[in-house]
């Protein structure tokens, strides 16, 4: 076990090494760059230069990156040069809103995702089958603002349940994390239907009828244990995604995650933010992995790390 | 005893005239054909590739043609699918659209599947390649689209091909992935080992037992991919970043409708629609070629 | 004309399970774990033993498809051990396997005639795509199928059928020698006796000599002339056919020849059952392998592993009883 | 907590929420341009504009300029205190001005300054290397506004966690990219009135269709930027008040003149010969705009009504004047797409635009409207980050943008000056030597006349295209009073009055 | 005294198939089973075995496939069960042992639970006793540690062990009947009879019946004492253990006894197969389904299907039989 964790944290050192580079070239490849972004459109030529000093832009690229690079393993993930603030406190002041919304989605995306698969699984071939793939289509397929819109004008513009936008606690997480979580539905839907067609036909589940067991049994006890363990790489890797791709909904419900700190700070093209955020959404997505590993084991004892 | 005569059969084996020799790709065809969802899916799919081919013809308007009397109308005899902010025809612009869209589905699916099966096969083939790619994908994994589509924008230039190959990169994790998981089931098995015992050349295993065994998974994944790319495509227009106005790409039809929601519904519902029933018809295609194409399913 | 065809001498294979960047201690499972024995042209050598002992591992280990760890495997005074890629490719004409599984076997996705196509090709049998037709439908005749069936594909034919043709790729070289690994295993038993009559026409038509490996000892009887058995990566026992069926030696065999059903209901045998299960070979236990189940058992069988005993020409046993050395032990 | 908050703000009746689109990057008037009403109203400006655009008294009660106007004297007001409770006497606008000059990028906009002299309390001198005439309208800017510099910590930054400028609105508290929360500071001068609400919450809400949602809920009293689209909706509910100011920000068709396509003065009259303004307006704009034909908008000093008028005559659309220009210019066949042809090479150029929905609407219209004339458009978006830096560089062809500056001063530091051309890139000498005089010229009648010479030669030259100033439409629901300064579109906090 | 335990008369099975239509894969099958014996079922790959060893359990899909005829167990006709009412009988009264030990148990759940399940599902073990109960069975098997090995899971488990639990599970409600379809087919000959061994004992111990599912005439040969040889869906022969091996009536019998190499006896002669192969279900509509195998077809065999033929204890379904046996 301990082997497997060093095993694990090396490969996690060495991808999150890979992105910092990759994120320092790339944001060094666009054009434009942080001055233009803090000086505005009247800058002058001198200013710019003095800007780019200051901030240390004018430094040969391999210098820029190994002092970032020496801070950042210290844990300083530097200062942003367009808000003032440390990179750090930026991504304290949104991580609770992204990771709320991050949760709550999946959890109604896994279940209702897991209820309609397995209902389409059970009534194979049925008008239930055909309708909740359908649905789970739509999920997948509809343009995230749509679902957005329409979930806040009928629940909030029409009946006021919910708040139209903005964070002010749980209650005004719930339509953004329908609105995110219906993806997620459609994907798992789709998989644990899949999945759970294959573990019917298993040989166990045979058994289990020979046993004398109802469907409910077989179903709950039986086959969903078996049809999920897929169904959570699945879930694993919508958490990657929800991280930093939940900035449609963001933006329509108006609520200061990391997804819009990332587009903002790409568009600003602030450097320290966009490289501390993607390094930490990447150890994030990578611990996130490391999580669901472990959740396999508990759920399929045949897996084990060594 | 009863007697033995290894070759005296008095009556043809029956399996001889069961099986008539069918050409694999009737039965594909005859597969395919009695899955009602893949017939679904494949006529939704028809019709948009069939209506975006002739667009110059079916068309009723010229596609940019501004006529700003006629400006935000809603569906009627003149415009079927009412008309935009410049009174331009919706129905006109989907069918141009529709040429955007699905030949940069196609492109994206094509070239991040062409890399992804590349990977994926040497990843799966050559153990030792292995932890390297799979590294790398994983950091690619990591890695916001969003980032990696402006850096390629940026690098590249602005436009519809450099914006399908954004989309294409960031689709080819999962083609690896897939194809990887599939060759290093398909490289143990019996069939590839008997090749190699024969002394079959490495990369004549792989064009004639591995690549044709993942083609399935390929396919399934291809089709899904289809979709997405598409719906990734049209965010990436919203950014600027894929067709350029007033290239009526499916994606970019349905954000501008957006600015116009309260006032013209019908300029962002039908082009997501289209998005929406492409989708749609990629998966059930998707499915109805997974069932055809595996062996076991009659 | 007295050098063997195939010569292994004191064959390993290990498969490491346990590699660790932090780790240097290996862990093997010892799948085959020295192993030595000859075949002569002409004849057929059969394996048995229990599933899970290396037998397949064995039959891959000397065609290379696996790396051996240690030993050396001579075909015809060549090591093979040493030959690179290009030779290795080379000798494959020479040897031949036919495996367990006729579906597993055969690719789905290609007819008869590519499969059959494709053997040939490789070694340059046949130069023209015509000729090579003509040989498919010659070989397909071979093994008792129609000519007819070279555009087919394998989920076309029944188990049988399959493993005919698989028996046709494998001969499709002109092999000196074939590893048949559990050919019959899979098929019924009125299939698995067409089967096995083809391989010994086969034998006498074309001078095969084969390593027959299967797990059903009425099979192995019925093919070799002589026989190993093996249990957990080791030969326990190998002899002449006759003399080890007359008066089998190893505790092992014992047991495994007890075990087999007999067909005649009136013969009650006395059954050896054994006690306990097959130890695992990434964890196999001190001395000799076998002691765990053997009610033979001494204290010394914990502790030394047995080597062979010639017991006659041509037969040993791996087993203390009929050492000298140990023999005062089991009186 | 937050919600806490909330409810707590909900508590007080009178409450202003305003709907933005966006954070300012920062408070910190010395570290970023991105300005607006979410952190203008922390300042207090040391001159003003009054509603004719005239420079008038605010922190600053008089200034007296000494010898060649290369000092000046300024006396402050007495009671103007800063939120920290800290005064604003000489010698913290001093301290201000200091932290400007070395720190912040933004130093330019005081000019070259020399030296700084504390002559008494509230009056100090400021020394400038050269004369510099933007000084004042500058001013008037919250960029030279005086802020608290004893709110910082030891490195001298932090400001934008705790800051104290001098302005009618005082931070309460930052939620960071939701949300910034003022009250009204009670030592501002409320012009004898008591403020007309209790606090002011700036709520970011980047997509139209929920800020606009809020507002007609009643959720958002203030809705700032109504997008066109949706003004003529809200116009129909009586509640809702909608305010017009003209923008000072003129948006204009560019092109790098150093291309040579854009070498000839021809093409470039035929290019603004082919605008028709008030179709773009009308249908990208709703009408919302005004066309603009000169090269400075008439909220801009330096603005000549002559010079509009002249300009408005020679570039009102006419396609066939425009047509024949091209052909004169060589641009005399035409190919079978109906685009003009010289040496067998098309008049094609690629045309940069940011991502604002509006003006792609604009791009796709003037593509329509090139095209009338064979001039064949290709739009290209691009991010303004891109845009801005690319730019200078002269990669670019054609350009959709816009500047907005109190002054004509911008003619020579943005737009024509010598080096300093960064959109346009264009080269005059004539036109540097005149736009470089009028920037020291301290009388400011002799400084009009030398900018509506440099005009005349501009609109002669059309070395870019002026096409319209924007309405600065907001919308208020809820107000007894509620005022937004006619030149610099601010909310006049003074002004506003919740009704009860 | 024999008392008959469960009674088969004329079932029939068909499956529904998309191109094929319906296929019959059991037709007109009668047997019975008695209490405490054991009746082997041989034949060769696809004849139909399992899915009469289903249909005994009630476990054939309703949906696609049909099951006719009278499944008379213990004076009732168990086929017209509820689904509910069967449920009460699986796993209790008759249980079934499968092929696979390696597939045939949860991969997630742990043994103990594995067994109790059977065990509360009918009402042998509560909350409380459950755990001992299931370490008796655990032990009566043969099983060594069962009280660590109840929190294992079947993957730490050798193959022997598994069919062992799987045994275990069958036994553990004393079935009256219990179906065991090919129980050793995947295991080792020493493991084979190992558990031929503990099925041989506990059927002592409980008076169960069994009815042995397996092409390992073999095995039959050792454990049954009646056999029924199928052969495409039909009973081709029927008749105790020894006659059949002894004086083997139908052609196919023959066939598959003469594939059989044995190794008991000393020669080295050539098997004599069976020619051609097992046709296709649905494929042969009228006549033996024999025939085209056959080295005694003669013009009959085309027209008619034979019935089965008694003769003496013997049941045989061939024509050559017609004029010596009595139809049933
Ligand atoms: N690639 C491999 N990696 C690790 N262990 C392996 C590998 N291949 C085989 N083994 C192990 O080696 C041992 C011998 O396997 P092998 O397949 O040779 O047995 P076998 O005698 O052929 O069994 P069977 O009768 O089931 O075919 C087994 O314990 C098996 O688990
Ligand atoms: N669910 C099903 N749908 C259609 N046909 C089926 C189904 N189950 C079984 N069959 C068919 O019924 C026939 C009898 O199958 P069965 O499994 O009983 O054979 P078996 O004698 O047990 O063979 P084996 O020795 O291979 O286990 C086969 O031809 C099979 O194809
Ligand atoms: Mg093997
Ligand atoms: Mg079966």
């Amino acid at each position: 076990m301990s082997s497997y964790l060093f095993k694990r944290m090396f490969t996690m050192i060495i991808t999150i090494f890979g992105v910092s580079v990759l994120v320092f070239m790339i944001i060094h490849l666009i054009p434009g760059n942080p001055v233009n972004h803090i000086l505005g459109d009247y800058a002058t030529e001198e200013s710019i230069k003095e800007l780019e000093m200051r901030l240390g832009l004018d430094r040969p690229i391999l210098v820029q990156y190994f002092s970032y690079m020496f801070q950042a393993i210290q844990g300083d993930l530097g200062t942003s040069y367009i808000t003032g603030y440390t990179v750090v406190e930026e991504i304290l002041n949104r991580i609770p809103i992204t990771a709320q919304l991050a949760l709550y989605s999946i959890i109604f995306g896994s279940i209702t995702g897991i209820i309609i698969g397995v209902v389409a699984a059970v009534k194979k071939n049925t008008i239930y089958d055909q309708l909740a793939m359908v649905l789970a289509l739509i999920g997948i397929s509809a343009p995230g603002f749509w679902i957005a819109l329409f979930l806040i004008l009928l629940f909030s513009y029409q009946l006021s349940i919910f708040p139209i936008s903005g964070y002010s606690g749980f209650y005004s997480l719930i339509l953004p994390s329908i609105t995110l979580g219906l993806g997620t539905a459609g994907s798992i839907a789709r998989m644990t239907r899949s999945s759970m067609l294959d573990v019917i036909k298993q040989d166990y589940i045979r058994t289990a009828k020979a046993k004398g067991a109802g469907s409910y049994r077989l179903i709950f006890r039986h086959s969903l244990q078996n049809a999920i363990i897929p169904v959570v790489t699945l879930i694993g890797m919508q958490f990657g995604y929800l991280m930093a791709g939940a900035v449609v909904t963001e933006t329509v419900f108006a609520l200061p995650g990391l997804g819009s700190l990332i587009v903002s700070a790409i568009s600003t093209r602030d450097i320290p933010t966009v490289q501390g955020l993607l390094l930490f959404m990447a150890a994030m997505i990578i611990i996130v992995n490391f999580v669901v590993d472990l959740l396999y084991t508990k759920l399929d004892p045949r897996i084990q790390y060594e | 005893m009863l007697g033995n005569n290894p070759t005296s059969l008095v009556y043809p084996d029956p399996i001889d005239i069961e099986t008539k020799t069918q050409s694999s790709v009737a039965h594909f065809i005859k597969k395919m054909k009695k899955n009602k969802g893949a017939v679904v899916g494949a006529m939704i799919l028809l019709f948009f590739i069939i209506t975006s081919a002739f667009a110059p013809f079916i068309a009723p308007y010229p596609v940019n043609e501004m006529k700003f009397e006629d400006s935000l109308q809603g569906p009627s005899m003149a415009h079927w699918l009412g008309t935009d902010e410049f009174g331009r025809d919706i129905w006109t612009r989907m069918l141009y659209g529709g040429r955007v869209s699905l030949l940069m589905g196609l492109f994206a699916v094509t070239l991040s599947g062409t890399i992804g099966v590349i990977l994926g096969v040497l990843a799966g083939y050559y153990r030792k390649l292995d932890i390297y790619i799979m590294q790398f994908i994983d950091i690619l994994m990591t890695f916001p689209s969003l980032l990696m589509a402006i850096a390629i924008v940026a690098v590249l230039g602005v436009g519809l091909t450099n914006a399908m190959i954004a989309v294409a990169i960031s689709v080819v994790p999962s083609f690896v992935r897939v194809v990887r998981g599939s060759v290093l089931s398909i490289r143990e098995t019996e069939y590839v080992e008997a090749s190699k015992a024969i002394g079959v050349k490495d990369w004549k295993i792989i064009c004639k037992h591995i690549l044709p065994n993942v083609a399935s998974p390929i396919i399934i994944l291809a089709t899904l991919e289809f979709g997405s790319s598409i719906l990734s495509a049209a965010a990436l227009s919203f950014l600027g970043l894929g067709a350029q106005p007033p290239n009526p790409e499916w994606g970019a039809l349905v954000f501008v409708g957006k600015s116009f929601l309260s006032q013209a519904w019908w300029m962002t519902l039908f082009p997501g629609l289209a998005i929406m029933l492409v989708v749609l018809g990629f998966n059930l295609l998707g499915d109805g070629l997974r069932d055809a194409l595996d062996p076991r399913s009659k | 004309m007295n050098q063997p065809l195939l010569e292994v001498k004191n064959l390993k294979t290990y498969f490491p399970i346990k590699k660790s960047l932090f780790n240097k201690k290996k862990h093997f499972v010892k799948a085959v774990d020295g192993i030595s024995f000859q075949v002569n042209k002409g004849e057929t050598l059969g394996i048995v033993g229990e599933s899970g002992c290396g037998k397949s591992t064995m039959g891959r280990s000397i065609l290379r498809l696996i790396e051996p760890t240690e030993g050396s495997i001579q075909f015809e005074g060549n090591e093979i051990t040493a030959l690179n890629q290009t030779d290795l490719r080379k000798l494959r004409k020479d040897m031949q396997i036919v495996f367990q599984d006729p579906f597993a076997s055969l690719n789905p996705k290609m007819t008869v005639g590519a499969i059959l196509g494709e053997a040939l090709a490789t070694h340059q049998l046949e130069q023209s795509a015509k000729e090579r037709k003509e040989k498919v439908k010659e070989l397909l005749a071979k093994v008792g199928l129609s000519p007819n069936h070279i555009g087919r594909y394998p989920h076309e034919f029944s188990g049988g059928q399959r493993q005919r043709i698989g028996i046709a790729r494998a001969i499709a070289v002109n092999p000196a020698i074939i590893i048949a690994d559990e050919p019959v295993s899979a098929l019924d038993v009125s299939v698995q006796a067409q089967i096995l009559n083809l391989f010994q026409d086969l034998k006498e038509t074309l001078g095969l000599t084969y390593i027959f490996i299967a797990h059903d000892l009425s099979v192995v009887k019925h093919v070799s002339d002589r026989i190993g058995v093996m249990y957990l990566g080791k030969i326990v026992e190998l002899s002449d056919k006759k003399q080890l069926f007359r008066q089998p030696l190893h505790p092992y065999t014992q047991a495994l020849m007890s075990a087999v059903p007999s067909l005649d209901p009136d013969v009650k045998k006395e059954r050896i059952i054994l006690t306990g299960d097959v130890p695992s070979p990434s964890n196999p236990p001190t001395g000799c392998a076998f002691h765990t189940r053997c009610k033979f058992r001494r204290a010394v069988c914990e502790q030394v592993i047995p080597s062979e005993v010639v017991v006659a020409p041509g037969r040993f046993v791996n087993c203390h009883m009929y050492d000298e050395d140990y023999r005062a032990d089991f009186n | 907590n937050r919600s806490k908050e909330t409810d707590a703000n909900k508590g007080k009746d009178r409450e202003v929420v305003v709907g933005l689109v966006s954070e300012p990057d920062s408070v910190d008037i010395h570290r970023t341009s991105s300005t607006g009403e979410a952190n203008i109203p922390l300042y207090d400006t040391l001159l003003k504009l009054d509603n004719d655009g005239n420079i008038v008294p605010n922190l600053i009660t008089d200034y007296e300029v000494i010898g060649d106007g290369k000092e000046v004297i300024f006396n402050l007001k007495e009671d103007a205190v800063f939120h920290s409770g800290k005064p604003v006497n000489a010698e913290a606008v001093k301290l201000s001005f200091e932290r400007l000059i070395s720190s912040s990028p933004f130093s330019t906009n005081a000019g070259d300054i020399d030296s700084i002299e504390v002559l008494s309390d509230y009056s100090f001198k400021i020394t400038w290397k050269d004369q510099f005439a933007p000084f004042f309208i500058n001013a008037t800017t919250p960029f030279l506004a005086p802020l608290d510099v004893s709110v910082l910590n030891g490195e001298g930054e932090g400001f934008e966690k705790n800051p104290s400028g001098s302005g009618p609105l005082k931070l309460v508290k930052i939620n960071r990219g939701d949300s910034l929360v003022y009250e009204p500071y009670k030592d501002f001068n409320w012009e004898s009135q008591k403020p007309g609400f209790d606090s002011v919450k700036f709520r970011f809400i980047p997509d139209e269709e929920t800020r606009i949602l809020e507002f007609k809920k009643g959720n958002v009293d203030v809705l700032l930027n109504v997008p066109y689209q949706y003004i003529e909706d809200l116009e129909k509910d009586s509640e809702v008040t909608i305010k017009r100011v003209q923008s000072d920000t003129l948006s204009y068709l560019g092109w790098n003149n150093k291309q040579p396509i854009f070498q000839d003065v021809k093409v470039r009259q035929a290019l603004a010969l082919a605008i028709d303004r008030e179709s773009i307006i009308d249908n990208t704009l709703n009408g919302e705009a005004q066309a603009v034909f000169g090269p400075l908008p008439k909220t801009v000093f330096g603005y000549s009504e002559k010079i509009e008028t002249m300009a408005r005559d020679k570039y009102t659309r006419d396609i066939d004047a425009a047509k024949k220009l091209l052909a004169e210019a060589g641009w005399n066949e035409t190919n079978k797409d109906g685009v003009v042809m010289k040496d067998g090479k098309e008049f094609s150029v690629e045309l940069w635009v940011d991502d604002d929905p509006a003006n792609q609407r604009a791009a796709q219209v003037i593509q329509n409207q090139l095209m009338e004339i064979g001039v064949k458009i290709n739009i290209a978006v691009k991010e303004s980050a891109t845009i801005i830096e690319q730019t200078p560089k002269g990669v670019h062809e054609m350009l959709l943008w816009s500047y907005g500056w109190p002054d004509a001063d911008v003619l020579n530091f943005l737009l024509f000056g010598k080096d300093k051309s960064k959109r346009l890139h264009y080269e005059n000498e004539k036109i540097y030597s005149i736009l470089d005089k009028a920037a020291i010229e301290m009388d400011q009648e002799d400084r009009s006349k030398l900018y509506e010479e440099a005009q005349e030669m501009l609109v002669e030259e059309s070395p870019f295209i002026p096409l319209y100033v924007k309405e600065n439409v907001t919308a208020i629901r809820n107000f007894e009073s509620f005022d937004v300064h006619p030149i610099n579109n601010t909310i006049e906090w003074t002004s506003v009055k919740v009704k009860e | 005294m024999t008392i008959e335990l469960i009674k088969v008369e004329n079932i029939n099975i068909s499956f529904q198939d998309d191109e094929a239509g319906t296929i019959s894969a059991v037709r007109d099958l009668s047997f019975h089973i008695n209490e405490g014996e054991t009746v082997g079922l041989v034949g060769e790959s696809g004849c139909g075995k399992s899915v009469t060893a289903l249909s005994l359990m009630g476990l054939i899909e309703k949906g696609t496939s049909t099951t006719e005829g009278e499944i008379v167990f213990e004076g009732e006709d168990i086929n017209l069960y509820a689904e509910k009412k069967m449920r009460s009988i699986r796993g209790n009264k008759i249980s079934m042992i499968f092929q696979e030990p390696m597939t045939s148990l949860n991969p997630v759940h742990k043994i103990g639970k594995q067994i109790s399940e059977v065990l509360h599902l009918h009402g042998f073990a509560n909350k409380t006793n459950s755990k001992e109960k299931t370490i008796d069975i655990l032990k009566k098997v043969g099983i060594p540690r069962a009280e660590s090995i109840i929190d294992e899971y079947p993957h730490q488990l050798s193959g022997g062990m598994r069919q062992r639990i799987m045994i275990a599970i069958a036994m553990a409600c004393n079935p009256k009947l219990l179906i065991a379809d090919e129980p050793t087919t995947a295991l080792d000959v020493t493991i084979q009879a190992q558990i031929l061994d503990l099925m041989n004992a506990l059927q002592q111990e409980y008076n169960t019946s069994i009815l042995l599912i397996t092409h390992d005439l073999g095995v039959i040969s050792e454990m049954a004492d009646r056999v029924i040889v199928m052969y495409y869906g039909q009973i081709v022969e029927q008749a105790d253990v020894r006659t059949l091996f002894k004086q083997p009536k139908h052609p196919y019998t023959i066939g598959l006894l003469n594939s059989v190499p044995n190794i008991d006896s000393e020669s080295e002669e050539r098997l004599t197969p069976i020619d051609g192969n097992v046709p296709s279900l649905g494929v042969i509509k009228s006549g033996c389904p024999f025939r085209s195998r056959c080295q005694h077809v003669h013009e009959k065999c085309h027209k008619k299907n034979p019935p089965l033929f008694k003769c003496d204890s013997q049941f045989v379904r061939c024509w050559l039989y017609e004029e010596q046996g009595v139809s049933v």
